[in-house]
């Protein structure tokens, strides 16, 4: 039969629809996310179909509603928050940072916080500063998170579920560029076949979303795509590129990363976070600690330069890595 | 209708064993801290903040709660926790750092957690009002008729969390009772110059939710305004704030010079101390004999002696439990 | 009413300014001329002018995310607004901020803001220092009803009212944070009531009524600068438009909105003004063609200027 | 020369630039009649009175955001926020105000604001009082960072931090306040963005931040002994950081030991051994090391606490195994 093609924000709402049918406890929170279905599309359709009761519109009150699913998840419920923008968890920080994170540890594990926080991500359209960050390699950094970070319409279902089912507090990070919106730049992948049944994709397992000899780049969400798309301008002047999509920083797949730099002595990584203190150093120093011999050239990173995201066109272009200077990274690292 | 005798002495044990409790983990607490203090000194390290002085509030309100009922504490909350029907042994053994602590020693005096009392408690001040609101709400959509308590101090009334917690709660008619004990201090700042209102009970109007003023010295009047607020929350009507005039004997922590509360201050609060003045009430209406309350008085120390040598005798943790409980 | 003809005029003509000011740049947005996110402002121009119509040019304001009726009431300079806008080089932020960022610190402009209740701390802080210097300059703190939900809204007015300083802060109750209407938001009618929780006044007004507006700030300004402390004042108003340029606009009942449109503050002040002899039609069609040219020569500014340089991307994090 | 603790060299780095500088204020939690819950505070009060020095309630979003709108107005405000762990009620206001808001204005803004925080375990303090949390704010355009080691380098670099004109987030230790050193009484600087050689050796570099910094300098006295000699280099600031001396120092040593108290993974530790990586790749004769604590919260107990922090053990472990010994 004809494989069905749907939008990603279309395979996370349907997701979270069919864990909801499965799941009572499963409940959904968040600014817009009944009526309207969510700014980014993530819960179109869910109030329809649960009501108000399981599909909660919050007041504008982060820390609030962020502490109430922390505490609905001690009580047994299993709550999916949905922070509209990832720039706004620094209204709600310390209910991840000393809470979600850490009840489970601190109670010598007699409790669980089985929360999915999940948070739009990324620029690319103008939003400027407080609207364009990535910084999932902030909660990287901390202790009793699973970072999750889908790149297709296909991972995005499967990791949902699978973050759903996982009794640790997750952070589940979509690219607002990656969602299929209509009122954004559409790029191809983000319409995809999508099996219509419930499946999950295991954590901590990195995709390798093409197999190459010469150069291995890691990359998460947009730059997936960025760099496959640099992939295929390599080609032709025959350059083989691995591209490794990790879809998760916590659990981080080391291994993959390590056999595949095994395999092409040459390592770029390409992050749309800021590049210093992020998910880039720390996946550039696990090679540097455990691969260094097999390294044929200096590892290479290529990330927003330590500024904000400007809101022009042309200054936003060139903080965020494009196909091209991707390419030309690449062949840099060949020499 | 009139408190049953069964009652009235349940509510004086329990003040004696929060106060008896902590004035014990206060003494062995020092035992390692002079003449050089170090925070970090055993047998008790780390900071502690005992509760003495407001024992009526937490056994007020407590008293009307069942176990499955949630309790959100605050860093101060041994109180609150004996109060809910919480085990001696295991509470001193955390704050030993011991194996056979409530938390294996990973949590200490600010984090305590019971998973089978429904109790929380932690370091960030009010950090613990939106999970109360979270337990409301599951209480809520669960269809179970019990109700979440968040225990705060004045200090907390001033943060954020305090602010979207009970707008929350009151847009969702959520089964909450958030108590403010108000002991006149966030740590040193006295509240005149913290809170721009003199009783953080008007500002229940702000949410359109009930808001009491009770005093928190006398554990009959806590227990009244409490048990009409959790009532109310039980029956479906929504969250109260009830705030309780009240007084902490010693330092924020212990090792706070307390420079900041004025000559005589805690001489007249003494003289309001909820225990002795509740044991006279008592005697004086005939419920309890001065042999009996000698009895309960007895009875109640050996409950703590008991504590404190499980807590010495129990074994250290091993290492690299260190390593344990960040992902189930 | 003792507002002078002058100042009725020059509210007239600002209220004129951002509505033009605004329906140009949904024109251009539609048109795909200016990129990102844009929230507009076209209803509730009497609150940004009937306040700052109190304030002087270094008095402070902090704004929002649908901040362009404050910079335009506040003296800001629509050239550099459009070509921020745009993205431009000549911008006010030379094309880092955006609609939502847009500062003038010499008009005392402390920034619109993407965060909502973002502003309102900061707002504590412009008073404090107004008050540490000695000065008799205040704040005006303009808001959304959604930020009145917000932990920094509670911080805010607790910290201004202890130290009473110099701020006024002005809630615009548009009814709506986002699509979530305010009776799903917040279980009080008037947030006006909660200054009651930091022992502040607290009043509320017809957001629509421009004159009303003016006098509830004249009050409250009165009595900043004499250093009584903090208001709050409310302004039920109404966004004729979407949340921002986008929006469906699929959860609010259209009765309700021909409702409000009735009530359009700028053609309710234009017939008063008529009425009070003020103005005469041909005013009227002089001063929107002044203002209609001004808005041109904005679009044309903003058009002509360059791109920055990408270069420039590494600019101005930090002082050196 | 005059020996100060820490947290006195800290109280006179303030107290001498409030008396240079009248738009200087202070304001925190505690920080007026108490003087400071760790007395960097102390006495200020006494000195400069309820306006420079402020008690403010329990209300993290305001204190920073005050700081803001006050330095955007035109003072210098030194707030403190008594706890790293506590940063995370007022986030947004450092971070997606204080430390953009100069580039989103294009440049506009000057905020010459200084936060004072302390992190660090040792106390049995747990989860949410022991946070070592630096690398969060180093991964922040707009905002310095500042970490010092030692009371003469706490105090320059407070007054450094004071006179500059960004947004700066001074880190102190909790378990170095007591620590006593040389400090001499008059003002002095010490520039953001230069790293400080605190030992010289040929055979490794151990790059250490805070209180990591003393056990380092205790690993190599007992390394020195087996004849393996260790570079200890303190970054001091972290943002900016002094790439070039960490680089050249590896450059001599061809061996790098990164050691820091926060956890390991996404910590400063990735980013300095990824920037070694890149520049200074040729010059390895090893894999990098980093000794940092492991990916947990942490723990109360003492024996738990003592397994989590670095200790000198596994400072020299790792010294040994990158020199393959």
């Amino acid at each position: 039969m004809a494989e069905r093609i749907i939008s990603m924000y279309e395979a996370i709402a349907e997701a979270i629809a069919q864990e909801m049918e499965r799941d009572p406890r499963v409940f959904v929170m968040g600014e817009d996310v009944g009526f309207y279905g969510g700014i980014f599309g993530a819960t179109t359709g869910l109030w329809k179909k649960f009501g108000d009761e399981r599909v909660r519109d919050t007041p504008i009150s982060e820390m609030g509603f962020v502490g109430a699913a922390v505490g609905a998840a001690l009580e047994g419920m299993r709550p999916i928050v949905e922070v509209m923008f990832v720039d706004f968890t620094g209204a709600c920080f310390d209910q991840i940072l000393n809470h979600m994170s850490k009840i489970q540890y601190m109670s010598g594990g007699q409790l669980k916080v089985p929360v999915v926080l999940m948070t739009a991500i990324g620029g690319g359209y103008n939003d400027a500063a407080q609207h364009s960050q990535c910084l999932y390699g902030l909660f990287a950094h901390l202790p009793g998170l699973k970072i999750v970070i889908p790149s297709t319409p296909y991972d995005a279902k499967g990791l949902m579920i699978q973050a759903i089912r996982d009794d640790n507090p997750v952070m589940y990070f979509f690219h607002k560029g990656l969602m299929g919106l209509p009122w954004m730049t559409i790029i191809e992948a983000t319409w995809a076949p999508v099996p219509e049944e419930p499946y999950t994709i295991p954590f901590g397992v990195a995709d390798i979303k093409r197999e190459g000899k010469d150069v291995t780049i890691v990359a998460v969400a947009m730059m997936v795509h960025r760099a496959l798309e640099a992939a295929k301008q390599l080609e032709k002047e025959g350059i083989s590129v691995e591209v490794i999509d990790l879809r998760t920083l916590v659990p981080l797949d080391k291994e993959a990363i390590i056999n595949s730099v095994k395999k092409t002595h040459r390592l770029l990584v390409v992050d749309e976070d800021y590049l210093s203190y992020g998910m880039s150093g720390e996946i550039v120093a696990i090679v540097a600690e455990n691969a260094l011999e097999y390294l044929d050239a200096p590892p290479k990173r290529l990330a927003v330069p330590d500024v904000p995201i400007p809101y022009s066109n042309t200054l936003e272009d060139f903080v965020i890595p494009s196909a091209d200077r991707i390419a030309q990274a690449v062949k840099e690292l060949l020499g | 209708m009139p408190v049953e005798k069964e009652k009235l002495i349940e509510l004086y044990r329990t003040m004696l064993k929060i106060r008896l409790f902590e004035e014990r983990v206060a003494e062995i607490y020092w035992e390692g801290k002079s003449p050089v203090f170090n925070i970090a000194a055993d047998p008790i390290p780390g900071e502690m903040h005992l509760y003495i002085g407001e024992e009526a509030v937490a056994t007020g309100v407590c008293a009307h709660l069942r176990p499955d009922d949630m309790v959100a504490g605050t860093h101060r909350s041994h109180g609150h926790y004996i109060a809910k029907g919480g085990d001696l042994k295991k509470l001193m053994a955390e704050l030993f750092g011991k194996k056979t602590g409530l938390c294996q020693g990973k949590g200490g005096h600010m984090h305590l957690f019971d998973a089978n009392l429904h109790f929380g408690c932690g370091g960030i001040i009010g950090a613990g009002i939106p999970h109360a609101v979270g337990a409301a709400l599951a209480f809520k959509m669960q269809g179970r008729d019990n109700v979440a308590v968040s225990f705060i101090g004045d200090g907390a009334a001033n943060i954020g969390a305090f602010h979207e917690s009970l707008n929350l709660a009151a847009i969702w008619k959520l089964p909450l009772v958030v108590v403010v004990e108000d002991n006149l201090y966030a740590i040193s700042v006295p509240k005149s110059k913290s809170t721009a209102v003199k009783s953080n009970a008007e500002r229940a109007a702000a949410y359109g939710i009930p808001g009491v003023l009770v005093d928190g010295m006398d554990v009959m009047a806590v227990y009244e305004a409490a048990g009409e607020a959790i009532a109310r929350a039980r029956r479906g009507e929504g969250p109260s704030l009830i705030e309780c005039l009240c007084y902490r004997y010693r330092g924020h922590f212990e090792g706070d010079p307390q420079l900041y509360k004025p000559e005589g201050e805690e001489e007249e609060w003494r003289k309001k101390d909820p225990i002795p003045n509740f044991r006279a009430k008592l005697i004086k209406e005939g419920i309890l004999t001065e042999e009996e309350a000698n009895k309960i008085q007895e009875e109640v120390a050996a409950l703590v002696a008991e504590a404190e040598k499980f807590a010495r005798e129990s074994p250290w943790p091993e290492p690299e439990e260190a390593l344990k409980h960040v992902f189930l | 009413m003792a507002i002078e003809k002058e100042k009725l005029l020059w509210m007239y003509e600002k209220m004129r300014t951002i509505r033009a000011f605004e329906e140009k740049v949904a024109e251009l947005f539609a048109a795909g001329k200016i990129p990102g996110f844009v929230h507009l402002y076209i209803g509730e121009e009497a609150v940004a002018v009937g306040v700052c119509a109190n304030l002087r040019d270094d008095d402070y304001i902090t704004s929002t995310h649908r901040g362009h009726g404050h910079l335009i009431a506040k003296g800001g300079d629509i050239k550099l607004m459009m070509a921020e806008l745009f993205g431009k080089k000549t911008g006010y932020c030379k094309g880092k901020g955006g609609s939502m960022h847009i500062a003038d610190l010499d008009l005392g402009i402390l920034g619109a803001n993407g965060i909502v209740g973002g502003g309102l701390p900061i707002a504590i802080g412009a008073a404090l220092a107004a008050k540490y210097l000695g000065t008799d300059r205040v704040v005006a703190c303009f808001f959304g009803d959604g930020a009145a939900n917000q932990g920094t809204f509670h911080e805010a007015l607790n910290m201004a009212s202890i130290w009473s300083l110099p701020v006024i802060f002005v809630c615009e109750n548009n009814h709506y944070a986002i699509s979530l209407h305010q009776h799903k938001h917040m279980h009080v009618t008037d947030i006006a009531e909660r200054a009651k929780a930091y022992d502040i006044p607290g009043v509320v007004v017809d957001g629509n009524d421009v004159i009303a507006v003016y006098e509830a700030a004249e009050a409250a300004v009165k009595r900043a600068r004499a250093g009584e402390g903090p208001t709050l004042i409310e302004c039920k108003t109404y966004r004729h438009r979407g949340h921002f340029e986008g929006d469906p606009m699929v959860y609010r009942p259209k009765e309700e909105a021909e409702e409000w449109m009735k009530k359009d503050p700028i053609a309710r002040f234009e017939a008063k003004l008529l009425e009070m002899g003020i103005l005469t039609p041909s005013d009227i069609t002089r001063i929107q063609e002044e203002i209609k040219a001004k808005v041109e020569e904005a679009v044309r500014f903003a058009e002509e200027s360059p791109y920055p340089e990408p270069a420039e991307v590494l600019q101005d994090v930090y002082t050196e | 020369m005059r020996k100060l603790t820490f947290a006195q060299a800290l109280n006179e780095a303030l107290r001498q630039e409030m008396r240079r500088d009248p738009t200087i204020y202070v304001a925190g939690e505690d920080v007026g009649k108490y003087g400071g819950i760790f007395g960097v505070t102390a006495g200020l009060l006494e000195e400069f009175g309820e306006e420079r020095v402020r008690d403010t309630p329990i209300t993290e979003s305001a204190i920073i955001g005050s700081a803001v709108g006050a330095a955007a107005a035109g003072l210098r405000p030194v707030v403190e926020i008594m706890f790293i762990d506590f940063i995370g009620v007022a986030l947004d206001q450092l971070f997606n105000q204080a430390a953009k808001m100069k580039y989103m204005f294009g440049g506009k803004a000057k905020l010459p604001i200084v936060v004072r925080t302390t992190c660090g375990a040792g106390m049995c303090a747990a989860a949410q009082h022991s946070q070592s949390l630096e690398a969060w704010f180093m991964h922040i355009p707009g905002l310095k960072v500042v970490a010092p080691s030692t009371p003469y380098d706490a105090k320059g670099l407070l007054i450094s931090s004071i006179r500059d004109d960004n947004p700066v987030f001074f880190i102190e230790h909790k378990m170095l306040y007591g620590l006593e050193g040389d400090v001499p009484e008059e003002p002095y600087t010490i520039p953001l963005g230069v790293a400080d050689v605190k030992r010289e050796g040929k055979d490794v570099t151990v790059v250490a931040t805070m209180a990591m910094v003393h056990k380092a300098l205790e690993a190599a006295d007992e390394l020195a002994k087996e004849g393996i000699e260790v570079e200890v280099v303190d970054p001091r600031t972290l943002s900016p950081l002094d790439k070039e001396t960490i680089i050249n120092s590896v450059k001599k040593t061809h061996h790098l030991v990164i050691v820091h108290e926060a956890v390991k993974q996404a910590g400063p530790g990735a980013e300095i051994a990824a920037m070694v990586a890149e520049e200074a790749f040729d010059y390895l004769d090893a894999p990098i090391k980093r000794v940092a604590a492991p990916f947990t919260p942490v723990p109360f107990s003492p024996v738990l606490e003592s397994a989590y922090i670095p200790s000198k053990e596994n400072i020299t472990s790792a010294v040994k195994e990158v020199l393959g010994k």
